[in-house]
């Protein structure tokens, strides 16, 4: 048993440090410091320069043109990210449709997308949700119906997460509604959000920042060649997409960068210096459960329900660490500011954003299944609870 | 021990929530924060003919003469409108400090904040320092000094009465996250000799009455939330089913209602303590209401958040602007760990000793 | 609104506080203050000293032998026992059986009871729960078959809190196993301790005490005037039984004693003190909760479910006051101790018991319908859940 | 990185276990504590025999020469079995002292100890001075101090090796809540001229191992009280269905799962942290091991039992006994509050700069 890493994984390590200390654009780096959300220019700017890295695809095998990382690589480097903190490779390009393409795609569709996906030439949007199929996400009903070369599609999807920069959206359409279980008619069709009749409608959050979106598909035609995997065969599509990549799940890194500026806001305010180490802790530890993890799932396939243990932990001490940060800040967080406030003076800790992050936040316990539906599974697969 | 209201609260009560429900939806909240002040002067004025700004203040001093229970009453219905007009800076807070320090020109100064014409605010967290006869100092958050023309200055026990446009004087308003203003204030040789200067105990007497309205404001945006939330998961379905349905929510919802019933002991503890004669007893009890205020509406903000999941992050649903309130609530006139280590420093409740030994 | 006593309220605590210091024996006291189970003798003792002033059976109305206390003065009463700290009156005897005897007992069940019930000259123990029936009390197993004069009884009764102290017992029996409904089959009886058949088994607590044991019914032979109310319809009077007297459910004068002993061990640490002041805070608030229930519940009949409000955050605030005395006791609390140990000089305070109150408090969340039931009759009945 | 156990670590995890499944039942260790002594002088033997109580010392001292992953395996099946014999006191608390700070002459102290003939314990807790060439003071809750013969007695940065019997040494034994013996010590001039002296640090090192080995106790301890709920939850039928069908109890047995996997991976991370030789970065991860089971250990025991109900208190299911003992392993060798205060004072293990500059 060891927990140290190999000689060349800490070398790794210090060369991703390195990359990104010579190589992220100055301003990017102090917004994500500050807790601001880039621009699109500068997220696509940041993928773009870890791309030419032959790092903006950890998760990538080589062939497929990823680096062809390691399962502790890809650990390390995202760590590294998180921590700098460095904008994560726009994850809806390369967690999800890129491994999904890799997968289930034709040679024609890996062809057209992969290079570009990779590129961040085209911008994805993740097409799920629903207004009635939240959890429940077999319950969606946008239609697709077949008419020759195009399937014609219309519904009404709902937080697509930066769609307003998207190009193109990956979604799950119902083309078969008289299947027997509702799993069975659904197809997954990759949609050009230019085509007539999308229209896409901006939601604004309790942070005050555009980020997630409402998408209309009225009668859209898309191509035939636009289906992944075979038709009415797309849950399964779904289930590999949802269980992939899990990699970093807990977000310590983020988390570390929020104890960083706890620290430098309590000053020597020992109550908030003890809450921080009390989230140090548990968090020290948690990095233990996910190099255990890690370490299992190098030994197999398929989703590992103990995910579920990370993500359930690691949102709790992220959302934890938020609220302190909130208190460390105190009163004067509840000025509002936005985003595209000028950059302060360098030393100067940026309070703009705590209370909007830590509003936000609230909903990381809620997205990529919810913490209650993180319970179940741990319940059902993990403790046979019935 | 009487937990009813009087007729004529009950009264009260009626006219500012259907003030509320008619005129407060969150819609029309939107459009009072867009209008160039942040709030809506047409409300601002149906509170004044309503009586609500005379409302604590005594018939000598040309108020209503009314006490803890009515300033309650208004406070939840605020808490429940999510109210953006400046009522808790310059009724409560400022308001309150010059009808205890402002001796025998209280009245006068008085009319134009009861009169709506005059917006006051108290800078609860000033750190100034007089020269001579001048102050200097800043102060930070100042609840509505963004549209004040009158600003109370705590300095040593007392305060000083300062106009807006007093020499020396900048004031940098801004918006505050879950609604309402502010202001930072920076003094320098702010000339003193026409300031009025309020008696001593005056702030610390206001601040506990600003505690004891937001008190009642949480307990109206909980209780609005909890409410929000049942519905939400008597009508959600997923799966086939509403999702209220599911033990783990109904447990979570009950859970909930334990602290907003707590909340709103606490909002009627601070009622009746506003009556209290003796300083420290309310001192204390003014401590613990805030702290468990604090940690209520956490809670129970929290939660509804949750139970409510993608759309309770919305600014389009209005319990995350429940949220956020609540979460400046919780952040305003001292937060829960300032209250408790306060709490622990008055001695707490309960001494060590014998109970039978007293 | 007002949250005042009346003066002659006022005048009453007073009173009780002077009764109790002037008439409560000082190792009796003493024994209650440190944490520990008082004798039988000295329960018994203290209940008939009440029983003389009138004040042994708090709820009890004038013309059943009761003070006729109003609610208020009921929990002024209690909640001073509980700070004193006394011992309350035998809650099976007083809470329990008294109510209902006088509810649905015969004139001669009354005579023959009453008396000696305030008095204490009959102990009674509660024979509710068995192995399979727990919080679903209906499903209990214990039989009883009608044979002329009498019933005779077999079955196991578990959890009969002070049994080996008691003469009688009331418990509940299956008369009618036919019945459509399992609620409809089940008579109250109750049974005299030292007929034939009747076996008494101690169980061991984790706090090393024995305070609760099973009853095990061997072909017991009961005459037929032990029934109470009408035959198969013990389910109405269990129903009476359990939602009444609910004044003090939330039990927060002993969470005040603990609150002392706390400060007195935690001398100088801020950290306890702090912790202290985050039970306090909380345990003020919830006395206006208290009062304001009260209030409600003086102009209503029928069990109101929001004493469940009470026990939740009452549980909720012992056990924390609970576990911060072990903190402030520190390692020291894990000497073991037992109630039998001598009492120590009058100004030390004694931690042999802190420990194990700490372990047998966590029962408080269980027993009287836990918090998991206290939770889904709050979702049910006060928000509409279903 | 590696997280498998070698074939020499699994064989030893296999024959400890089946030590404890064949000879460490409820009753058999109710047995076992109703002897004189507190605990079996059989199972010590066999304890002895299978090579234990040599494990973590050195070769050159005449043991096994394993580390810390090796203590691990026993404590986490000890923690299951809730062993009652001197293990941690005498052989890794008392044991590591002398081996880190014995010198030259440690071999010959460990022998008898390694051979379970002489049981040693560490007064972690000790207040002592030397006066002379003699040493007063007074110690409270010796682990294993009611039967051990030699006493470690802490002083400065070192440590002085006593005899029982020591002129002026006072030995009040007792035993404990949750299992095990203790003692408190009253030294009165006891001299100090026969005594050894263990080096500086030695104590420190030997506090560390002792964490190590409560971390995996607690963690047999938690994953027994895991698998006892949810077989509970399965088995235990009420309202005609099993009460494990409840998703508010499902629900609290997952929470109990993560924090499970955090107790695993703490005890894991103090078994590797043994050998790290730099001191600051050992101590800062040991207040967070024991931080961490501390709370781990109180929300698994609270749970365990409140899952269980009425049984869960009882003296008869082994529940009630995991209990105890997780709330003592919380309390001994530094409290959760203790443990993160000293994290936060050793600056915790992220500074505040800027991760990047480092």
């Amino acid at each position: 048993m060891d927990l140290s890493f190999t000689a060349e994984e800490e070398a790794f390590r210090k060369e991703v440090r390195s990359f990104i200390r010579e190589n992220l654009d100055p301003v990017t780096h102090r917004k994500v410091a500050d807790g601001r959300i880039p621009s699109k220019d500068e997220i696509v700017a940041w993928q773009r320069t870890l791309n030419a890295r032959g790092w903006a695809t950890p998760s990538w095998p080589k062939d497929a043109g990823g680096p062809g990382f390691s399962a502790v690589e890809r650990y390390i480097f995202l760590d590294e990210l998180h921590q700098a903190p460095a904008p994560e490779p726009v994850s809806f390009n390369v967690s999800m449709i890129g491994p999904v393409l890799i997968q289930f795609g034709t040679d024609a569709q890996k062809d057209r997308f992969l290079t570009k996906t990779a590129n961040n030439d085209i911008w994805w949007a993740q097409g799920f949700s629903e207004p009635n199929a939240g959890s429940d996400l077999a319950a969606l009903r946008t239609s697709a119906r077949r008419e020759g070369d195009h399937f014609v599609v219309s519904g009404h999807k709902i937080w697509q997460g930066m769609a307003h920069h998207a190009d193109w959206m990956f979604t799950l359409v119902r083309t078969d509604p008289s299947a027997p279980k509702k799993q069975m008619g659904i197809s997954f069709l990759l949609i050009d959000l230019r085509l007539p009749g999308v229209t896409i409608r901006p939601i604004i959050t309790a942070d005050g920042r555009h980020e997630v979106n409402e998408v209309f598909l009225d009668e859209v035609k898309v191509p035939v060649d636009c289906l992944v995997g075979e038709e009415n065969k797309g849950w399964d599509v779904t289930k590999f997409l949802l269980s992939n990549e899990r990699t970093g799940i807990a977000r310590i890194g983020m988390t570390k960068h929020l104890i960083r500026r706890i620290k430098r806001l309590a000053g020597d305010d020992q109550a908030v210096m003890r809450k921080a180490a009390a989230i140090e802790a548990e968090l020290k530890i948690l990095e233990i459960t996910q190099l255990r993890i890690l370490d299992a799932q190098r030994k197999m396939t398929g989703p590992d329900p103990r995910s579920s243990v990370l993500k359930l932990k690691g949102v709790e001490l992220r959302q934890a660490a938020s609220e302190l940060l909130l208190e460390a800040a105190g009163g004067q967080a509840l000025e509002e500011r936005t985003d595209e406030d000028p950059l302060g003076p360098e030393n100067e800790e940026w309070l703009g954003t705590i209370m909007p992050n830590y509003s936000i936040l609230r909903a990381a316990s809620i997205y990529g299944g919810s913490s209650e539906v993180q319970k179940t599974i741990v319940a059902k697969t993990l403790l046979g609870l019935n | 021990m009487d937990f009813e209201l009087s007729d004529d609260q009950r009264m009260l009560k009626d006219s500012v929530e259907r003030l509320i429900s008619d005129r407060y939806g969150l819609e029309q909240r939107l459009r009072y924060q867009s209008e160039p002040c942040g709030w809506s002067k047409a409300i601002w004025n149906d509170f004044v003919e309503l009586g609500l700004t005379m409302l604590p203040f005594s018939e000598e001093h040309g108020g209503l003469g009314l006490g803890g229970v009515e300033t309650m009453i208004v406070g939840e219905a605020f808490g429940r409108g999510l109210v953006v007009e400046p009522y808790l800076c310059s009724i409560v807070l400022a308001g309150e400090a010059i009808a205890q320090g402002g001796g025998e020109g209280a009245g006068d100064l008085l009319g134009p904040i009861m009169g709506g014409e005059i917006i006051a605010a108290l800078a609860d967290r000033a750190e100034v320092v007089t020269e001579g006869s001048t102050l200097s100092g800043s102060a930070t958050v100042v609840l509505g000094g963004d549209t004040a023309q009158l600003f109370v200055i705590p300095e040593g026990e007392g305060a000083w009465l300062l106009p807006a446009d007093a020499r020396g004087l900048a004031v940098r308003p801004y918006r505050l996250h879950g609604g309402g203003g502010a202001a930072d204030l920076s003094l320098d040789s702010v000339p003193l000799e026409d300031a009025q200067r309020l008696a001593d105990g005056a702030v610390a007497r206001a601040i506990e009455c600003g505690i004891g309205f937001l008190a009642a404001e949480a307990t109206g945006a909980m209780q609005a939330a909890l409410d929000g939330t049942v519905e939400y998961l008597k009508t959600r379905e997923q799966f086939g089913k509403p999702i209220g349905s599911n033990q783990a929510l109904q447990h979570k919802a009950a859970e909930m209602l334990v602290e907003v019933e707590q909340a709103r002991s606490a909002a009627i503890y601070a009622a009746i303590l506003s009556n209290e004669p003796d300083a420290a007893e309310r001192a204390r009890g003014m401590a613990a209401v805030k702290a468990v205020i604090g940690k209520t509406g956490r809670f129970v903000a929290q939660n509804a958040v949750q139970l409510h999941g993608g759309i309770g992050v919305s600014e389009e649903h209005i319990v995350s602007h429940y949220f956020r309130r609540l979460t400046a609530i919780g952040m305003l006139l001292g937060g829960t760990d300032m209250q408790l280590k306060r709490l622990a420093e008055l001695g707490g409740f309960t001494g060590p000793e014998d109970h039978l030994a007293a």
